[in-house]
């Protein structure tokens, strides 16, 4: 179940977070809206991420990777070469370079999807246009989702309005 | 031990009568292009016979040498095919794949000395000419590149020829058809792994270098210098 | 002998005796022809033959192996296994070739194998020179010409002319026997590739009957005069062999030469010293050796010359040479002292682009050779050998003879290209009643044939051929081994059906039954056909040296010496009108012109300017500057009878005032290859003739050269320098 | 105020929308030019693949040339968008905003022309697969140690770095726009938006991705115009055989990627009408990059030709001689001209510098860097080692039209994708709008 309140100044919704956190609503709890992003002061409403973490290990691992299967193919099947060798890391060095910025394009991107939550849409997101008893993204405007249960509500209602809400309207879980 | 073919050419013998020219021509089964392509610089000539003219007249002399693929030891073209359709073959040769070749070129940029050729058209003969071609020597598709060989068909024939009489390949039993067919024996093809063959003599010989040695793609054909 | 041809020379000529009798190896050798169900896909047989393509006879053996050609029976393709010729390689027994061939030699194969071949008879069908032919059967235009030969002959034998080419042996036999059962006068060559001058001079100042044999791989230091002799003169490879030889076969030995020729030739390219000689001042230039030889008291055999030519000689003034030649008497006493100071020296003189006064610039040089003692010892000049068949033609200025000829046979010969446009030949041959051509191919004088009559391909033949040059007695051997491709004739068979028609006794000389006696004992004929010759000692030029068959000179037999001539030469043409030498010289690539339908030699770059398809004028880079002459620019060359165009080639090294051409191309007809490609320099050449032996001074004529416009000279190289135009500057 | 930024949100969406849902006429007229020409490029490369190489003017010696120099020459095209944009992004350069996602498109069309040549350029383009590393039974592999398998693994690099560059920004935009669409636009858009919700945590990861792929197509785009340039370098021609020639020809990729970048711009701007948005200070600050492009190639080339006269090897000077003096001096002066003289004249002087004049240099740049590439590609090719094997060469029509149609291709690309997606970042326009900072 949630509760959702617009908003339409950043102020009134950092406000309104740092409430709900002192009343045991951490970020896990809140999804902010917005048809552009809001800048909310650090440790507001942060969203820890490992993408750079990632990017780095896709690299090492795809690199690795491609040493791998370059040294496997260049023996696979032995070549004469005339004395140069089959395998040369100077001469293989651009390809391994490339491969591990490849990885960490994947990963990077892979941790895009992840992070923001787009491939786990398990619940509804506030529309463009407003579907019933939902509330439309406006541009402009700023949407704070709370989940919570609806013995909550009013203390939550209150908050959103308190923090300078111009309206807050609750949710069924639909999906 | 494995051969490593190799040869000497005596600039001192040659006299430029391209004789090398016509019997490359008649082994390896070379097109003929016609005088338009001939223009736009598509002739082909495995072998050919480099002439620069130094000082003036009348003080003027002709330097002229036959180039032909020099089999380099550590050859350019081979590294930068990304097919391996040139590569090295056990006894030194740089082969060129015609079958795996993609016609990328790059060997052809690389080769200091000019002697890759690419096929830029499917090559044709006007019958019955075609009745001379040697069963030997593939006809080269269009679109890949070729060049000289050393008569690899030749080598492989005598080698056959010297395991079925199970005895070793005697020095100078192969001949390139170039080399067999020089009126003044100025090029002389052998196993360079032989100290005691007629090519490492004269490799070794104080007349010899090699051309744009100083590339080091340690060529294996050797140029005898004129004497003094 | 290199190793593997003597394996594959051995294989060949010993495995019918040793198979005898033991089915199919014997049938491989024995008969000769190769018959379709013998041939084994993919293995190959070597055959000799002899090759065709110049005088120089060279012993060739061919590698013979399946095709499959695509014919048409009944209006349907039909696939067809014949047996074909692969490659042409020269014969390692055969002394001229000693397994060696040059590029011409191994083209002969694109000859064979040319699109352009006649393929049967034809007769004429549109007026003469048009080159409009039918079709038609032999037994018809057998009958044709015998009747048309039974009706010259009736009238006046003499009015029979055969034109035919340098090579001697059964062909030139069984020609000579063919006109003497007719009556008519012996067959002519006037051809510009037959060394007249050559022959001329050995004759008269030794009495020797062929071209003297210069002894080159044994010889130490060379004065070459006016003789392209590594190029295509008189035997290209037989002296390309002995060249490698005198050069650096022998250990710690190092032959020199010193070429003095009015062109840088392949000789003077190869030559430690090129004397550029105006054209014609061979003779003075010769003569200045030979005063300075003996100033310096280094002549060893003046004994040998007639005394007047000795005086001659002394009384020469050099000053005479320097002037003419525009060689310091520096460099001329420099070249007497090693040619005088040599162990071996020796001259090579010849008439690579006959003069008017040729014939006394070879007299000369073998009087020069007398002085120096070499005439007859290893590493000097050596007598011709004996040549085991007779029948050489005649060389003959055949155009006086062409006027009163009513009927002509043309083989091996191709008067109207090789024959300047001057001398009317295209008149004369048009008013011919009747000529027949056994030319392979429809080429220029065929164009004005009544009858064409093909002949087989070399290749395709049954001859024996003296070689032009040989340091031994020497006949190479040729028999058919491939079945001809088309429906062409052997000439001899040709002149047999002629002759039983015309009911003339005549029997064809068949190379069985005229060297019966030129085998030596032990030899059969089978075993000269499986090696392709018969050659008096088997071995190099080292071998036993023969003695001349007339030694020393004709000192004191009065008046057949021929005195010391120096004229200067004569040259057609008003220097203020055309102020340039015209040089035309056989090509290395065409020779006199008659390898120009085969396309490897077309594209074979031409070793001067690297030109193919079409050879260039060649003209020196002060004369091009300042005529605005450029490479590649469409110039004129023009004579007082006649003019060609063709591409220039500004040549670094050519004489100033020389304008040089090579021969070969310039075909009106010779197939798809030659016809119309390039010009022929012969065409403007002024009739001036050698006095004496009636050759064509093919260097007598002057020109003036014009720039028309900018063209395109197609070449393999175009830089001819090794290091490009851009110093640092 | 708020009242205020939603007028002008509503204007930047109705201005930037536009274009995707009203057609005129123009529009298809150049449609429809540039796919004939196209096709014209695409039946001229049938041709050749059916007559064979022979119908170009390639030759012995010169075996590359006007393919290779159109591959390199798009392969410098392409690091208009994603280096800059990558350039500007990390800088936080303000004014990138409305400039970037033109630039990264240019990218990600130029790449995939570029991309193509070397198959054009093959002899036998229809196995050009033999180039990737397929499994196959007979283990048959490419040469890795091949620059041109360099090249195969760093373009595809660089396309896919550069396709999810172009695509994470634009997201957003689809989302939205598929709130306002129906029909296939909708479907398109929607499946493109990911199910993009607007929520914090997408915006985010939306920030640190680019953030990250900023920084990581910098090392790609700088690499791979690296290895186009070994690809030469690594050979042992005269005039190639170079160690500046890495960073020579990044500095010539950017130079050439920000005339492109103007070029396009410039007609955009026209044709679009975003005079409101494609302000002077876009491309003036354009500009200034292109007067430091063009100092910084002066600088290389100086070297470059300055060290090869000064070194006076013979076949080093053989190639120099040929491009300053020889036969291809008018292409080489007209390069000088085209690349330093004239963005330097009216760039440099700043009275002159106005967006015409930018354009007008701007397509200089884009001729003379094209005649770079081809000076770099052709004389030492015509020029090697043995001056016996020396030649030349000239282009035949089929190589004109097929490298003429590549220009084609872009225009069509780009007018396909100005037709699908809002050619400036909507949501980035607002946020720059919405902050103010216009």
């Amino acid at each position: 179940m949630f509760l959702t309140g617009e908003f339409s100044q950043a102020e009134a919704t950092g406000r309104a977070i740092e409430a709900l956190k002192a009343k045991g609503f951490g970020p896990q709890a809140l999804d902010m809206f917005s048809t552009e992003p809001v800048e909310l002061p650090p440790g507001v409403l942060d969203r820890p991420s490992r993408m750079s973490l990632m990017a780095v290990a896709g690299a090492v691992v795809v690199c690795l990777l491609a040493v791998v299967f370059v040294y496997y193919t260049q023996r696979s099947y032995r070549l004469n070469t005339g004395g140069m060798p089959l395998f040369s890391l100077w001469a293989t060095g651009v390809i391994f370079y490339e491969m591990a910025v490849l990885g960490a394009i994947g990963a990077t991107f892979v941790m895009f999807l992840w992070e923001s939550g787009m491939l786990r849409k398990d619940h509804a997101a506030p529309r463009w246009k407003g579907a019933e008893g939902e509330l439309a993204l406006e541009p402009g405007r700023i949407l704070l989702r709370v989940r919570c249960e609806p013995e909550h509500f009013a203390a939550v209602g209150e908050c959103l309005y308190a923090a300078g809400a111009s309206r807050v309207e609750k949710v069924q879980n639909k999906s | 031990m494995a051969h490593r073919w190799g040869m000497a050419i005596d600039l001192d013998r040659c006299m430029g009568c391209e004789a090398c020219v016509a019997a490359c021509h008649a082994e390896n089964n070379l097109p003929v292009s016609d005088p338009a392509q001939a223009a736009k610089g598509r002739a082909v000539h495995w072998i050919r016979v480099d002439r620069y003219y130094e000082g003036e007249f009348p003080e003027i002399r002709v330097k002229y040498m036959p180039v032909l693929c020099q089999q380099c030891d550590e050859a350019p073209c081979e590294p930068v095919c990304p097919v391996y359709a040139t590569y090295h073959n056990p006894e030194g040769l740089n082969v060129q794949v015609y079958n795996r070749c993609v016609g990328t070129r790059y060997c052809g940029n690389n080769c200091p000395y000019s002697v890759r050729f690419f096929n830029w058209f499917e090559p044709k003969w006007t019958a019955p000419l075609e009745l001379q071609h040697n069963p030997d020597v593939a006809i080269r598709p269009g679109g890949v590149m070729e060049k000289c060989t050393f008569c690899v068909q030749r080598i492989e024939r005598v080698k056959l020829d010297a395991k079925a009489e199970n005895r070793p390949v005697a020095d100078g039993e192969v001949q390139p058809a170039c080399v067999q067919s020089c009126p003044a024996e100025a090029m002389v093809f052998g196993d360079l792994n032989d100290p005691e063959s007629k090519v490492s003599r004269l490799a070794s010989s104080g007349r010899a270098t090699r051309l744009l040695e100083e590339l080091g793609a340690k060529p294996k054909v050797f140029y005898l210098q004129r004497g003094k | 002998m290199d190793r593997r041809n003597f394996f594959k020379i051995v294989s060949t000529a010993s495995t019918g005796v040793l198979t005898g009798a033991c089915g199919k190896k014997l049938d491989r050798y024995v008969p000769l022809l190769v018959a379709e169900r013998e041939i084994v896909p993919g293995e190959e047989v070597w055959r000799p033959a002899a090759c065709g393509e110049c005088g120089a006879g060279c012993g060739v053996i061919v590698r013979v192996m399946e095709a499959e050609r695509v014919v048409e029976r009944q209006g349907d393709p039909v696939r067809e296994r014949i047996a074909t010729i692969k490659k042409i390689e020269g014969n390692p027994l055969d002394p001229v070739s000693g397994g060696r061939l040059c590029a011409r030699g191994q083209a002969a194969l694109q000859g064979l194998y040319n699109p352009d071949r006649l393929r049967g008879p034809l007769r004429r069908v549109g007026p003469k020179g048009k080159a409009e032919f039918a079709p038609t059967s032999w037994a018809e235009a057998i009958a044709v010409a015998a009747e048309k030969l039974e009706h010259v002959r009736a009238k006046d034998p003499s009015r029979i002319l055969f034109l035919t080419g340098p090579q001697a042996g059964t062909r030139a036999l069984t020609i000579a026997r063919f006109l003497e059962a007719l009556g008519a006068p012996p067959a002519v060559t006037f051809e510009i590739s037959d060394f007249p001058i050559e022959r001329k001079a050995a004759d008269l100042v030794f009495g020797w009957k062929g071209l003297p044999v210069y002894d080159l791989a044994n010889a130490r230091y060379v004065l070459g005069v006016g003789a392209d002799f590594l190029g295509g003169w008189a035997s290209p490879v037989f002296y390309a062999r002995q060249f490698g030889h005198f050069r650096q076969g022998r250990a710690d030995l190092r032959g020199r030469l010193t070429q003095a020729e009015s062109r840088m030739s392949i000789t003077a390219q190869a030559a430690d010293l090129w004397i550029p000689l105006p054209p014609g001042t061979e003779v003075l230039f010769t003569a200045a050796i030979a005063h300075l030889l003996l100033r310096e008291k280094l002549a060893r055999g003046p004994n040998g010359v007639p005394q007047q030519v000795v005086q001659a000689f002394e009384a020469f003034d050099v000053t005479r040479a320097v002037r003419a030649c525009g060689v310091e008497e520096r460099r001329l006493l420099r070249l007497a002292r090693e040619l005088g100071e040599s162990e071996r020296p020796l001259v090579m003189a010849g008439a690579s682009v006959v003069q008017t006064n040729s014939l006394e610039s070879v007299i000369t040089a073998h009087y020069l050779n007398l002085l120096l003692g070499n005439v007859g010892k290893p590493g000097g000049v050596l007598p011709p050998a004996p040549e085991p068949i007779g029948g050489r033609p005649g060389f003959a200025n055949a155009l006086a003879l062409l006027e009163r000829t009513q009927f002509v046979f043309l083989d091996g010969a191709n008067p109207a290209y090789t024959w300047p446009a001057s001398t009317g030949v295209a008149q004369k041959l048009e008013r011919v009643e009747t000529l027949v051509s056994f030319a392979p191919f429809l080429d220029d004088s065929g164009a004005y044939a009544d009858l064409l009559l093909p002949d087989h391909h070399m290749l395709e033949a049954t001859a024996a051929i003296v070689p032009a040059v040989a340091p031994v007695a020497a006949v190479t051997l040729a028999t058919q081994f491939v079945e001809p491709l088309y429906e062409t004739r052997a000439t001899e068979q040709v002149l047999t059906e002629l002759a039983k028609k015309m009911e003339l006794t005549f029997e064809p000389a068949t190379p069985k039954n005229v060297l019966a006696s030129a085998l030596t004992e032990g030899q059969t004929w089978e075993e000269a056909v499986r090696q392709g010759g018969v050659w008096a000692a088997a071995g190099g030029v080292e071998a036993e040296q023969p003695k001349p068959r007339k030694t020393g000179t004709r000192r004191g037999e009065g008046p057949t010496a021929p005195a010391l001539e120096l004229s200067a030469p004569s040259f057609f043409g008003d220097t203020s009108q055309f102020p340039y030498y015209f040089h035309p010289y056989p090509s290395l690539q065409f020779g006199d012109g008659r390898a120009a339908n085969l396309p490897w030699m077309q594209e074979l770059p031409d070793p001067v300017s690297s030109a193919m398809w079409g050879l260039p004028v060649e003209i020196d880079p002060q004369n091009a500057a300042r005529l605005g002459i450029r490479t590649g620019d469409l110039v004129r060359v023009e004579s007082a009878h006649g003019r060609l165009e063709a591409p220039a080639y500004v040549h670094p090294a050519a004489i100033p005032g020389v304008i040089s051409m090579a021969i070969g191309d310039g075909h009106r007809h010779f197939g798809r290859y030659a016809s119309n490609r390039g010009a022929n320099p012969l065409s403007i050449l002024a009739p001036v003739w050698e006095k004496s032996t009636g050759a064509l001074a093919l260097g007598a004529t002057r020109v003036r050269i014009t720039r028309l416009a900018s063209g395109r000279l197609i070449q393999f190289s175009v830089s001819d320098r090794e290091q490009g135009p851009w110093g640092y500057r | 105020m708020a009242t205020a930024v939603q007028i002008r949100q509503d204007k930047v969406r109705e201005d930037l929308w536009r274009p995707l849902l009203q057609t005129r006429g123009r529009y298809v007229v150049a449609l429809v030019l540039a796919g004939l020409a196209g096709a014209w490029g695409l039946a001229a490369w049938g041709y050749q693949i059916y007559e064979g190489l022979g119908v170009t003017g390639k030759r012995r010696p010169v075996m590359w040339a006007f393919y290779i120099t159109s591959f390199v020459f798009w392969i410098g095209i392409s690091h208009a968008g994603t280096l800059i944009s990558a350039i500007l992004r990390l800088t936080h350069s303000r004014w990138r905003k409305p400039v970037t996602r033109a630039a990264e498109a240019i990218t990600v069309f130029a790449l995939m022309i570029g991309g193509m040549f070397p198959i054009i350029h093959l002899g036998r383009p229809w196995v050009f697969y033999w180039l990737l590393p397929y499994p196959n039974n007979r283990l048959l592999w490419p040469n890795f140690r091949s620059p041109l398998l360099w090249d195969v693994t760093a373009i595809f690099t660089y396309l896919t770095g550069s396709v999810i560059y172009l695509y994470l920004p634009l997201i957003p935009d689809v989302a939205h726009l598929a709130e306002h669409t129906t029909g296939w636009r909708h479907a398109l858009y929607r499946a493109l938006s990911l199910h993009w919700t607007s929520s914090d945590r997408e915006w985010h990861a939306l920030e640190r991705a680019m953030k990250l792929m900023a920084g990581i197509i910098l090392a790609v785009a700088v690499s791979v115009h690296t290895v186009v340039a070994w690809d030469f370098a690594m050979s042992v021609a005269p005039m190639w055989h170079s160690t500046i020639f890495g960073p020579y020809f990044v500095t010539g990729a950017i130079f050439s990627g920000i005339a492109a970048l103007l070029v396009v711009l410039a007609i955009v701007r026209k044709t679009m009408h975003l005079e409101a948005y494609l302000q002077p200070v876009h491309f003036d600050n354009l500009a200034k990059l292109l007067v430091l492009m063009s100092l910084l190639w002066f600088y290389f080339t100086t070297a470059e030709y300055l060290t090869t006269w000064y070194g006076n090897e013979p076949w080093e000077m053989a190639v120099l001689g040929a491009r300053v003096r020889g036969g291809y001096a008018p292409l080489f002066w007209t390069m000088v001209v085209c690349n330093f003289v004239i963005p330097f004249v009216l760039l440099g002087i700043q009275r002159l510098r106005t967006i015409r004049t930018a354009t007008i240099s701007a397509a200089a740049v884009l001729v003379g860097m094209w005649l770079e590439r081809f000076l770099i590609v052709v004389p030492t090719l015509a020029h090697p080692r043995l001056p016996a094997a020396w030649g030349t060469y000239a282009p035949t029509w089929v190589e004109i039209s097929i490298c003429g149609a590549t220009f084609a291709a872009m225009a069509l690309l780009y007018l396909v994708f100005s037709k699908l997606f809002p050619i400036i970042a909507v949501w980035e326009y607002e946020e720059h709008v919405s902050n103010g900072r216009i």
